[in-house]
């Protein structure tokens, strides 16, 4: 029983994390149908970018977190500026084929910069962030996980539904010649749509920092995970992002604490084919309705 | 040999028998969420017949093409052609049973050229498998062969020799209207089902479209559905016309007793004429 | 006798026959010939056995890039487990050749056929799902059989491996540098022309359809879900084969190679050689292969003169750079490919000195 | 007739991918608070004619090659739709995409993107007087709305950007007889009430020149007649080919085309 409810307890805050590093990919997936494929990537950039700050630069805590969050803003706007206004116009596969090419070549700077090893934040989280409930421990990362995920949807959920850009950038998800009809700055919205994700793949990379250890391969596989949490809650919803994101950290850590480890890393990708299967749109997914 | 303009091998090979096209629609129902867009419609088509559907736009002219053609499923009703029932088919099905179709919003291929839009239609004419396909045996040359020839006639007789090799993508609006039912009849459909083909047409296009399908239907014997808006044309060609509004039929019969029905003067025609 | 047709200067066709040839001209096929023959004599006299292995090599990539690209390119269905499907080829062969004892044609074959069957099972959700859907369907595949190569260990023996036997054709032993290569580029022109064929069949022009509008190609007779099914039977028997030849040419395997990032190199190629076209494919492989030796010599280089010697410098993360810049840089100024490149080159070739 | 000129096209070509000319010396001048409508088949050049105006030849991948288009004495041929809806020229694009996922009042909000200040619940009530039907709807996905609701909702969103030129792309385009009407007038309104000068392109001639107070016929990419709206009315070849009405008054028939073929004087 303890055992599990401590994995109930993981399961949820995993998924927490994978629902957030996932809102940043159906951010860009809603603003311009482009699949993400570097989005591991991202999440690595922004985890790696704070643990420079916090242990080698030793700067305050609170000044790395606002300056990661600043720096993966400005890189989201240079990778779009740069890579991707460039295939405005082109096929979609082609920009896909591009954020693959993308993740490639992050991937292997990282590496090649910090190698394939283990690294650990210096602990900052305040001892008295974590709670015990009878036998069962939870640890402050966890805790932190929950809270700053919690806060961060509530923030997008908001943006998306009252402000005026969040709104514009769901215009031009539906219509992109209509939004520009109406004088909405698309070129911006695309440059700030790849901005907010970068930024939430940077919150989403350092809490799996806190939590795991930071590390190239560990984090960029996490990347790859977003696909079954988003096809299970529907590419462009974010509920379904939260919800699906629960999901499958649940039967992630099942899977891995009751049969096998290896099992759990694949559970989500069994799971992914089996839904496609039944219900191509996701739980929550807009049905593409086509006219002839 | 060379078939002279105007006698395309293909058409005049057809027998009597590969003509047979009766389409019967009856109590057709189409709901869509809770719109209803085609309410208990019934029709028949007769060998030979070129029948014309007129409406408001939006009346469900489309929708019901849609269903013939099993792009829509209907909730209600069925449809049989030659005596069997293709409803709720898929699309190639019903394509294979021999009807063919343009598109409102010509959905041709824009970077192939003309002649591999039109090959594309002989698909289902072609019987050759993967194997010798990929060996590209004697068999499937002679048959590409063949079917090659077939569409060198439909491009005489639509006098697009000239933008043969173009791709679609670069020709006028016109240009690829005409392209497009060229298309639809490389399939040699026995129901040649066409969605506003003179939508956007300049009047001498519009012309030149009108003496393709008259001499198709007078001196060919093909069997037509025609959806326009146009009524000049569709009342000089058709010889029957059918009259939709609000998904519902509201009048059927020949052009004049259609041009003279109040409720389609009322709904459609409008006062000025 | 036929007189030989060199470049005409308008079109002079007569009959249809000669419209759907793959070359426009005789001399065009006579070049292929003699290349082809060229290159069967003289390259596995004159290169050396590492050159020969690195040829070899390209030769295999070769095969799998063309079905990538009849999948990908043609028919519009973005995969990312290719190289799972070629890892199955591979273990199919092994498994036959050992378990079974089929000889070395058989076993290749076979694995052909079985990658087919695979790819053909994962390419089951297509029945519902546009493309975005369908390339994480694919990226699931991927994921899925590493995890059998690797934990099935009954079949696979897991993370060690198999061990195949010497490859012989007709009683010959062919498992040499010299004696693969000709079996390896034998198979890469009957594939290509193969590939081609199909290409300028019903085929190929049902699969261009499906890609560039399938609500348009139902309408024209087109069974969708079963030409998209085809496509990857086809699109896996190709990497099922190369994986096979791939098996027996390295005599080892384990389930290490034929991850995710080799689904990439497989993109990579395709993308740098040029999406829809089969030459293409070939110059990919050509391009991709011979960047990941240099890179390595580069790297060994860098390591032995020492520089370096305080950075645990590995060739690993440098490719895996290199190939993201090059897929980049490719879509962004040549999105066609090299393919475009040749053309390009061969056309103001064939009109020099008048370029006009 | 025209009073002072608000928006002046000289001599324009258009050419989308380098290659396909489709406006070939486009010259054109629309008056403050008039109705203008551009009549023409469809090719004629009347859609790009508008694009060239708001700017959205760029995604199309076209552009004006030759002319200018000057709006208050300032060229703004070429320029991005970003500038030109910020200078009050708002575009309703023919089919009238809505934004399927927002809701009918998000769909208005997006119109206040071109404007500087922000949105106001007064901007949000003008369109509702104007629409009544939108207001029952406002909580509603536009993805549900009816051909009738979504154009309203197309003008609403640009009435909301408070335009000063307003060009109406097919208005009547899928719609019933009666609505077409209902929205004609509402158009009609809008422009005396708000002061707001329209351009409308429309393939219901009859109806287009009804509302408008001038109109220019447009044919291969040229502006081929011009005149008040009254007159064209009255012109035979407008009766003929664009009203539908042979010079008999009856419906020209089709039945002789293998005979003759008309031409039209002016090509």
């Amino acid at each position: 029983m303890e055992f599990f409810v401590q994995l109930l307890v993981n399961g949820l805050s995993i998924g927490f994390l994978y629902a957030l590093s996932a809102l940043g990919f159906v951010m860009i997936f809603k603003s311009s149908s482009v699949l993400n494929f570097a989005h591991g990537e991202l999440l690595a950039i922004g985890a790696f970018f704070f643990l420079i700050l916090a242990a080698s630069a030793k700067v305050p805590i609170v000044l790395c977190f606002a300056l990661t969050l600043l720096g993966c803003f400005a890189l989201g706007f240079i990778i779009e500026r740069l890579f991707l206004r460039p295939l405005i116009g082109e096929a979609l596969i082609q920009v896909i084929m591009l954020t693959v090419g993308l993740a490639a070549m992050f991937k292997g700077l990282m590496l090649f910069i910090f190698g394939g090893n283990f690294f650990k934040y210096p602990s900052f989280l305040p001892a008295a962030l974590s709670v015990t409930w009878g036998m069962i421990n939870v640890p402050s990362a966890y805790v932190a996980s929950f809270i700053i995920g919690l806060f961060f949807l509530g923030l997008f959920g908001f943006f998306f539904k009252y402000s005026s850009q969040g709104i514009y950038m769901r215009a031009v998800a539906d219509h992109q010649t209509a939004a520009l009809s109406l004088g909405v700055h698309v070129r911006r919205v695309f440059a700030l749509s790849w901005a907010i994700a970068a930024v939430v793949c940077a919150v989403s990379g350092i809490v799996l920092g806190i939590m795991h250890g930071v590390n190239v391969h560990e984090l960029s596989s996490i990347g790859l995970k977003v696909f079954p949490v988003v096809i299970l809650g529907g590419l462009d919803s974010i509920g379904g992002a939260i919800v699906g994101g629960i999901i499958i950290g649940l039967l992630e850590t099942f899977t891995g604490g009751y049969i096998s480890g290896s099992l759990g890393e694949v559970i989500p990708y069994i799971i992914l084919v089996f839904i496609l299967l039944i219900k191509p749109y996701g739980l929550f997914g807009s049905v593409e309705i086509e006219r002839v | 040999m060379k078939a002279f303009r105007g006698q395309p091998t293909i058409f005049a090979a057809a027998q009597p028998d590969n003509r047979r096209a009766e389409l019967t629609v009856e109590a057709l129902s189409l709901q869509f969420g809770g719109l209803v867009a085609l309410q208990n419609i019934n029709l028949n088509v007769k060998t030979g017949e070129l029948l014309a559907i007129i409406g408001p736009n939006g009346a469900g002219k489309t929708s019901l093409l849609n269903c013939m053609t099993g792009y829509y499923h209907p909730q209600q009703g069925r449809i049989t052609f030659n005596g069997e029932a293709i409803t709720g088919l898929h699309p190639h099905k019903i394509t294979e049973r021999g009807i063919g179709r343009t598109f409102q919003n010509i959905e041709l291929f824009p970077g192939a050229s003309v002649i591999a839009n039109l090959l594309l239609a002989r698909h289902i004419h072609c019987h050759y498998s993967v194997g010798l396909a990929a060996l590209f045996w004697p068999s499937v040359k002679r048959e590409e062969v063949r079917h090659r020839r077939v569409v060198e006639e439909i491009i005489d007789f639509l006098e697009i020799q000239s933008i043969r090799k173009k791709p679609v993508g670069s020709l006028p609006y016109g240009l690829r209207k005409r392209v497009d039912l060229g298309r639809a009849l490389a399939l040699e459909p026995k129901l040649l089902v066409l969605d506003e083909p003179f939508a956007g047409m300049t009047l001498e296009e519009k012309e030149d479209i009108v003496r393709f399908l008259v001499e198709l239907n007078e001196a060919w014997g093909q069997t037509m559905i025609l959806v326009e808006h146009d009524m000049s044309v569709v009342m000089s060609i058709s010889q029957r016309i059918i009259v939709l509004d609000f998904g519902k039929k509201i009048s059927e019969g020949s052009p004049e007793v259609v041009q003279n029905h109040p409720e389609v003067i009322k709904a459609y025609l409008g006062d000025s004429g | 006798m036929r007189k030989l047709k060199f470049r005409p200067c308008g079109n002079f066709k007569e009959r249809y026959e000669q419209d759907i040839a793959i070359f426009e001209t005789d001399f065009g096929r006579v070049w292929v010939w003699v290349g082809l023959v060229l290159l069967l004599s003289s390259v596995p006299f004159i290169a050396g056995s590492y050159t020969l292995y690195i040829i070899n090599s390209i030769g295999i990539a070769a095969i799998a890039a063309i079905g990538l690209n009849i999948l990908i390119g043609y028919t519009g269905q973005i995969s990312l487990g290719h190289a799972a499907f070629f890892g199955v080829g591979a273990y199919a062969a092994a498994i036959l050749a050992t378990k079974m004892g089929f000889p070395f044609w058989l076993s290749v074959l076979a694995a052909g056929g079985i990658a087919a069957l695979v790819g053909m099972i994962f390419g089951i959700p297509s029945v519902r799902l546009k493309h975005l859907y369908l390339c994480i369907a694919t990226l699931a595949g991927q994921f899925i059989i590493e995890y059998v190569l690797m934990n099935w260990e009954g079949l696979t023996n897991g993370p060690a491996g198999i061990i195949l036997p010497r490859a012989t054709l007709f009683g010959l032993d062919i498992s040499g540098d010299q004696s693969f290569f000709w079996v390896v580029f034998v198979c890469l022109a009957l594939m290509c022309w193969m590939a081609v064929n199909l290409i300028r069949s019903r085929y190929g022009r049902a699969f261009i359809a499906i890609r560039d509008n399938d609500l348009a190609a139902e309408g024209m007779g087109i069974p969708i879900f079963r030409y998209k099914l085809l496509s990857f039977g086809i699109s896996s028997f190709y990497a099922g084969f190369a994986g096979g030849l791939w098996a027996y040419y390295t005599t080892s395997i384990t389930p290490e190679p034929f991850t995710i990032f080799l689904s990439i190199q497989y993109i990579a190629m395709i993308i740098i050689g040029g999406l829809a076209s089969i030459p293409g494919s070939v110059f990919g492989a050509i391009f991709i292969i011979i960047l990941n030796e240099t890179l390595s010599r580069i790297t060994e280089y860098i390591m032995n003169t020492g520089i370096l010697s305080g950075i645990a410098l590995t060739v690993a993360p440098l490719r895996e750079f290199v190939f993201g810049l090059a897929i980049v840089l490719f879509l962004i100024f040549e999105p066609r490919g090299l393919a475009e490149v040749w053309r390009v080159v061969r056309s103001s070739f064939r009109l020099w000195p008048f370029s006009y | 007739m025209k009073k002072d000129i608000l928006l002046q096209i000289n001599n324009i070509s258009v050419v989308y991918s380098d290659v396909i000319q489709i406006l070939k010396g486009v010259s054109l001048a629309i008056g403050e608070k008039q109705i203008v409508s551009l009549l023409g088949s469809n090719g004629a050049g009347k859609t790009t004619t508008l694009r060239a105006i708001s700017g959205l030849l760029k995604p199309e991948n076209g552009a004006v090659t030759e002319g200018t288009i000057e709006y208050e004495g300032r060229s703004i041929q070429n320029a991005p739709p970003e500038t030109i809806t910020r200078l009050g020229i708002i575009q309703v694009l023919e089919g009238r995409p809505p934004f399927e996922h927002l809701t009918v009042e998000e769909n208005l909000r997006v119109g206040t993107a071109a404007r500087s200040g922000r949105f106001s619940k007064q901007d949000l009530d003008l369109v509702y007087h104007y629409f009544p039907p939108l207001l029952a709807r406002k909580r509603s996905l536009a993805g549900y709305c009816s051909g009738g609701e979504l154009q309203m909702l197309a003008i609403g969103r640009a009435l909301m950007a408070k335009p000063r030129l307003l060009l109406l792309d097919e208005p009547s385009l899928g719609l019933a007889p009666l609505l077409v009407k209902e929205i004609f007038e509402i158009v009609g309104r809008i422009n005396k009430e708000q002061g707001t000068t329209i351009v409308v392109v429309e393939q219901n001639a009859s109806m287009a020149l009804q509302l408008a107070h001038y109109g220019y016929v447009m044919e291969n990419g040229k502006i081929v007649m011009e005149g008040a709206a009254s007159e064209l009315r009255e012109n035979p070849d407008v009766k003929e080919f664009y009203l539908g009405i042979a010079s008999s008054g009856t419906l020209k028939t089709y039945k002789d085309v293998k005979a003759y073929k008309r031409r039209k004087r002016w090509l």
